[in-house]
């Protein structure tokens, strides 16, 4: 127990570290454009607006939250703060909404999507991959390739081809949105009949990106685990195939949950990009109208909360993994 | 180092992904050298037009006229105006109407068409039917007119000095032109895009763009992540915790994050396809630094690194002589993998509005960009996205695929 | 007589590469060992003698493939049996295997409680938990091991702890015949001491009635086993009681292999030690001949073309050459 | 027997600390020693004692964390890589694994040019150039001509050390560092090694220092051993005195527990 708490104790130094990190890198990037940042700001915004009030405002307020007069040191503290008070300013889009009013309408869109999305890609790619690694012959020879495409397919590749298919030709499912653009927003069944409806492309196309990847590493995992002394051992031991499968499948998807910790963040790129095509509410739709009306406050808060959220379940992977696996203890102990 | 081609070149994995990689570099050589056409000119006044090839009217009039008789020539003319849809269309406002269900035939041309001519009435009001359904019947029924006449066109020109229209021509319905004959055709195999512009072309050039964008990207991911890498592992100590310190920072920090913040301070008027291919390229290196420094570590105790020190070799020599022929292949991997990255990367870029300026080239990002914009997907122009959707793939599946390919080589346990 | 525990007649296997060639790593070879012997397999590396081992168990499978011969234990010929047969009623029970690598024997997210369990329930069901915890309990302290050995993960044990608790995972069903290849070659010398006094007491104990105890390290074979065979590309080269081939070796690889020994003892500092030029043969492609004829001192021309069979000179000595025991002997007197 | 007395290596306290903190260990903890012109001396221990890394340190592979090291009488000083050139010229090494001693891209011709290089040169005619790699080569029973333009990883493991050896043949150090030169290799070839070892100290002149945790090979070999544990030397004189005498309990052991053929083998002692 004692390693594993130096294991927790270790891994909580690094998520605060980084966290800290990425707040400085949020803070330092758009002081790095030339010029005064809130002057540039201010201009780019004025291009998508037409209320002068409310320009007015935003500039306001904007010196004050920057604080550009003040040292650079103290300008930190003060965005800090202001973070860990949710206060992200303004959307220049979508004035007078509030930037951290737009990120809470977004984010529980992505996190329903993303998350159980890519963990179920995760368990039927591992799955896939132990059955290649172990059946070998025919099953191997379809699967790998077609892990290798499906995995390489670009994220918004998979969006589309699944919209046009099932949603534009097929007509299955809706093709856009969250959910029925007549409907507002309560606990009817209608309500979330449409939600559930309008779930299934988004998550399918962030499942089947996911799926390859995973089934790749977990193969080649599977095929090492499958030489191992143990396994030779256990059935000199005349433990049954079935059983020794058992070990070898454990054994090489614990070290993928730490694979999965690594890849969150490239997934979540690709699922964010997916969100866009399916116009789906969340945090990747939310960027692209912030991007395209040069809305600053709103791309610089949702960029820190998705960097938030992967830290957050690295963090969360990377405790569990200590705690299932206990070769982790031995390389905690050299 | 010859052997270890040659095997590299039998593994078929690596020889489909070589040549489908190769195939598409040589088109984006060759291409341009016969078809020299802008490849941002705006051709087409009109979104969307679909592959095809595109005769001028104004010249096929002008050219020599052959007579065919052909048979099905106005069953062909009649099923391209009319298609299944519509008949049904008809049906339902003849069943409306009040016609016996059993009586209508819509496979019979003639029949039905006599049916719509004697029963339809634009005035009439079906019950229950839209405002824009009654425009449709409308607009079918302006379209049928003349269908099954088999007159031919009278082609009359406007004389200057009467003003009058004077007939100078007639086409009759048996009357062609050879294709060959017409000056001015154009084919568009790929069709157009939402700008008018000619997707084949426009792909082509931008595919050449974005293996550009990925090899800049992948060149300054591998050599910072080989220099990283290599100092981490060689030098060690200090040199290596701190490397190793932001290595593990940016690894965890997600690095598309990053690139939307860099690429968005950059600002639009700066965003040439160079700058975002180096700014990919310095967000991307973690990977290749890990993994380097990992080879290095191991290979620095490795003995024959010890035997070429008592030899008296300085450290430039062991790393270039000692180190990094032992790495090259894992390198090479990482490259590879690195372009296919960058493309991605920039298409997602480009997708999220934060991709090279438009105006300047075409990136296969952006042309899908536009293509989402425009909605082709859901209007059906399969044309403006299918192919580079599929250009994508392909070139990642084809890099996916040697590197897959050369992993075997070089681990054999992976194998079988 | 004693009861024949073990007995191999013209065992033959071979492994088939990638590129499907036939390499025959163990080629006709007979042995016999009796209750409460053992035997000691040396030979150096890629001779066959770890092939053998694993040939032995009965129980194939790729790149291992079984080609002739017959292996019987305790009266059963269990090479015609049905493999499933062959892990539920010989396996563990019947005869048992000590690997090469004890490091990573044991499943290592498995406690070895665990895996003990699950050896219990492949050979008989009907045992509940607690009965197995207990007799597993009783069985690793008799042999000198701390009970709570059980309740760890492998990675947690050092190398030799790990080394012994394999041996006692091998024995817990009690087999006739233990098989161990290489169990102390990782190990520093005390841990291989106490490696060895720990199978030499289930000899005694009669937890096991035979042993085979492979190894390449000649001073130790010579101290731990009865009898001693020497392999050389896959054959039998050699049979003998242990002083008899350590200290009296007929055939001439044999005879080099003997004389390279050496121990930390007095005087053995003046002795010149032997040496073999030359390669074992690749088995990919054998020599026509004597395997051992590239390298032989007394090579004739017959050995280059005619294989030479096992020559059996009085009771369970054995080895392999044209030359008669005579003619060896005056060979080796005059150098 | 006078010249033999005559100190070519010597090292006072020389402790080597790895990490820090709580990574912090000690590999070499304050050794001396006294190795003198033609001896032959081993160093023995188990694994983890830090006899590797002592061997290392001899070497100037890695740096020393405290104490100091004599060469001929005076202190070794390789704080540039020129100094270091000219300290290499006088000691050199044979590795546990020849496997892994060769770099796999270079061709065996390279590395025995490498040598010499170092030893007279870059200006050379080629015709005697390789007049010295042929007799190295002979030397060590190996012939030339069939070895030219090979690669190392074509040789079996014994072919490949008797190489390493045509190397130290080629370089003619004062010292030879021998780290476990026998353990990867066969039996029947270990004689062959040890020979050729022999053989070119007599003629050259060098002193050779074996590290091994074979405690019969160093008594077969040396003149002097030095018994280490957990990174100090326990026990050092005659192989004769250490071996058939040992007087620290620890010695005792390591030699109670060895295998042996003509002495009993106790094995109720552990």
């Amino acid at each position: 127990m004692k390693g594993y708490r130096r294991y927790f104790l270790n891994k909580a130094l690094w998520f605060v570290v980084t966290l800290v990190c990425a707040f400085i890198l949020n803070f330092i990037l758009p002081r790095l454009m030339p010029g005064d940042p809130v002057a540039a700001i201010v201009t780019r915004m004025a291009v998508g607006m037409s209320n002068a009030t409310g320009v007015q405002a935003i500039y306001q307020q904007y010196t004050e939250l920057f604080g550009t007069n003040r040292p650079m040191l103290q300008q930190f503290f003060i965005y800090v703060n202001n973070v860990f008070h949710g206060d992200f300013g303004f959307s220049f889009s979508q004035y007078p909404r509030e930037v951290a009013d737009v990120i809470k309408s977004a984010i529980w869109w992505t996190i329903c999507l993303q998350f159980p999305a890519i963990i179920v890609g995760w368990l039927i790619g591992n799955t896939l991959g132990a059955l290649a690694a172990y059946l070998k012959k025919g099953f191997d020879k379809v699967l790998m390739p077609v892990s290798i495409l499906v995995s390489n397919f670009p994220a918004f590749g998979m969006a589309v081809i699944l919209m046009v298919v099932f949603g534009v030709t097929l007509k299955w499912f809706p093709a856009s949105g969250g959910y029925g653009f007549d409907r507002i927003p309560d606990f009817s069944w209608q309500f979330i009949w449409s939600v559930i409806v309008h779930y299934q492309l988004p998550f399918w196309s962030i499942v089947l990106v996911a799926i390859g990847g995973q089934a790749i590493g977990m193969r080649s995992m599977a095929i090492y685990e499958l030489n191992a002394d143990y396994v030779k051992y256990s059935r000199f031991m005349g433990i049954k195939d079935r059983k020794i499968i058992g070990y070898v499948f454990r054994n090489a998807m614990l070290p993928q949950v730490t694979g999965l910790a690594l890849s969150i963040g490239t997934m979540v790129a690709g699922a964010l990009v997916a969100e866009i095509i399916f116009s789906y509410p969340g945090l990747g739709y939310t960027m692209l109208t912030a991007v395209m009306g040069g809305d600053y406050p709103l791309i610089s808060a949702t960029t820190l909360i998705i960097t938030l959220m992967v830290l957050i379940a690295m963090f969360l992977l990377d405790i569990i993994y200590g705690f299932i696996d206990p070769r982790i203890k031995a390389t905690q102990l050299d | 180092m010859k052997h270890t081609i040659r095997q590299v070149f039998r593994s078929g994995k690596f020889l489909l992904g070589f040549i489908i990689f190769l195939a598409l570099l040589l088109i984006t050589i060759f291409y341009p050298l016969i078809i020299k056409d802008a490849p941002l000119a705006i051709i087409g006044r009109g979104t969307f037009f679909p592959p095809g090839i595109y005769v001028n009217v104004y010249d096929s009039i002008g050219s020599p006229q052959y007579t065919l008789m052909l048979d099905d020539a106005a069953a062909n003319r009649i099923a391209s105006k009319l298609s299944n849809d519509d008949r049904l269309a008809m049906r339902d406002w003849l069943v409306a109407d009040g016609i016996p269900e059993n009586q209508i035939d819509i496979n019979n041309t003639k029949a039905l068409l006599d049916q719509w001519e004697n029963n339809y009435d634009p005035k009439k009001q079906v019950e229950g039917m839209t405002l824009a359904k009654q425009r449709y019947y409308l607009r079918l029924n302006t379209s049928l007119q003349g269908l099954l006449s088999t007159e031919g066109a009278i082609i009359a020109a406007n004389n200057p000095q009467s003003g009058a229209l004077e007939e100078s021509d007639s086409v009759a319905q048996t009357d062609y032109v050879n294709i060959k004959e017409v000056p001015n055709v154009r084919v568009l195999p790929l069709g157009t895009d939402n700008f008018g512009r000619d997707v084949l072309t426009e792909l082509v050039s931008a595919l050449a763009t974005s293996l550009k964008i990925g090899f800049v990207a992948g060149t300054v991911a591998t050599l910072i992540g080989l220099v990283l890498g290599l100092l981490a592992g060689y030098v060690g100590g200090l040199m290596d915790d701190i490397i190793m310190f932001f290595t593990n920072l940016f690894t965890v920090i997600p690095g598309f994050v990053l690139l939307i913040l860099i690429s968005f301070s950059i600002g639009q008027e700066h965003r040439g396809a160079f700058t975002i291919a180096v700014v990919i390229g310095f967000t991307s290196w973690v990977w290749t630094t890990r993994a380097v420094r990992a080879q290095v570590i191991s290979l620095r105790n490795r003995d024959h690194v010890n035997l070429s020190k008592l030899s008296g070799h300085s450290v430039v020599h062991i790393i270039v002589a000692d180190i990094l022929p032992y790495i090259a292949s894992y390198v090479v991997m990482a490259f590879i993998l690195q372009i296919s990255f960058g493309i991605l990367a920039e298409a997602g870029l480009s997708i999220l509005g934060l991709g090279p300026k438009t105006t300047e080239v075409p990136t296969l990002g952006l042309m899908m960009k536009w293509a989402m914009i425009y909605q082709a997907q859901i209007l059906g122009k399969w044309w403006a996205y299918l192919p580079v959707v599929v250009t994508i793939a392909l070139i990642t599946f084809s890099m996916n695929l040697m590197n897959t390919g050369l992993d075997q080589v070089f681990n054999p346990e992976l194998r079988d | 007589m004693s009861n024949v525990t073990l007995e191999v007649r013209e065992l033959t296997t071979k492994y088939i590469t990638r590129f499907r060639e036939n390499v025959y790593a163990v080629d006709h070879v007979s042995l016999k060992v009796e209750e409460g012997k053992s035997l000691g397999i040396s030979g150096e590396s890629g001779c066959g003698k770890s092939t053998l081992a694993l040939s032995l168990m009965g129980y194939y499978f790729a790149p291992l493939h079984y080609t002739s011969g017959e292996i019987i234990i305790d009266g059963r010929n269990i090479t015609g049996m049905d493999p499933d047969d062959i892990r539920k009623s010989i396996l563990g029970t019947e005869i048992s295997y000590i690997p090469q690598s004890a490091m990573n024997a044991l499943n290592p997210t498995q406690k070895v409680i665990h895996f003990i369990e699950d050896v219990f329930q492949a050979h008989d069901p009907c045992k509940t938990k607690k009965e197995i915890h207990e007799f597993a309990k009783e069985a690793f302290e008799a042999l000198g091991l701390p009970a709570e050995v059980l309740q760890r993960y492998p990675v947690e044990l050092s190398g030799g702890m790990k080394q012994r608790t394999v041996i006692a995972v091998s024995v817990v069903l009690s087999p006739r015949v233990l098989i161990a290849d290489e169990p102390s070659s990782a190990l520093d010398v005390t841990s291989q001491k106490m490696v060895i006094k720990m199978l030499k007491s289930l000899m005694e104990n009669c937890i096991i009635k035979s042993m085979i105890f492979i190894t390449h390290e000649l001073p130790l074979l010579y101290n731990v086993t009865d009898d001693i065979m020497v392999m050389y590309a896959g054959q039998i080269v050699e049979k003998a009681t242990a002083k008899e081939a350590v200290f009296d070796p007929l055939h001439p690889y044999a005879r080099g292999l003997m004389g390279s020994i050496i121990v930390p003892e007095s005087g053995l500092r003046d002795v010149k030690l032997a040496a073999i030029p030359g390669v074992p043969p690749n088995l990919k492609n054998p020599p026509a001949g004597c395997q051992f004829s590239e390298r032989c001192k007394y090579v004739q021309p017959e050995c280059m073309v005619r294989s030479i069979d096992l020559r059996e000179v009085g009771a369970g000595r054995a080895y392999r050459c044209i030359f008669s025991e005579e003619q060896l002997r005056e060979a080796y007197k005059n150098g | 027997m006078a010249e033999k007395e005559k100190l070519c290596l010597s090292g006072s306290g020389l402790t080597k600390v790895f990490g820090f903190g709580r990574t912090r260990t000690v590999a070499v903890d304050h050794v001396d020693f006294d190795f003198h012109e033609g001896e032959v001396v081993s160093i023995v221990g188990e694994s983890g004692s830090g006899k590797t890394t002592l061997a290392k340190m001899l070497l100037g592979l890695i740096s020393i964390t405290e104490g100091e090291i004599c060469f001929q009488g005076k202190k070794r000083d390789i704080r540039t890589q020129k100094k270091k050139r000219e300290y290499w010229k006088n000691i050199q090494a044979i590795f546990q694994d020849p496997y892994s001693s060769y770099n796999i891209f270079n061709r065996i011709d390279a590395v025995l040019l490498d040598c010499i290089r170092m030893r007279v040169g870059r200006k050379l005619p080629h015709a005697k150039r390789i007049e010295m790699m042929a007799e190295a080569c002979s030397f060590v029973n190996l012939k030339f001509e069939e070895l030219t333009n090979k690669y190392p990883f074509e040789l079996s493991g014994g072919q490949m050390q008797r190489l390493m050896i045509a190397r130290i043949f080629l370089l003619k150090p004062k010292i030879l560092l021998a780290d476990e030169p026998t353990s990867m290799i066969d039996a029947c070839s270990r004689a062959t090694i040890l020979d050729m070892l022999m053989q070119l100290r007599d003629e050259i002149g060098m002193t050779v220092v074996f590290i091994t945790h074979d405690i019969g090979l160093a008594y077969y070999v040396s003149d002097v051993v030095y018994i280490m544990e957990h990174g100090k030397f326990v026990e050092s004189g005659s192989a004769d005195d250490v071996i058939l005498h040992p007087k620290e309990t620890y010695t005792r052991r390591l030699i109670r527990d060895v295998p042996k053929i003509h002495e009993v083998w106790d094995l109720s002692t552990v």
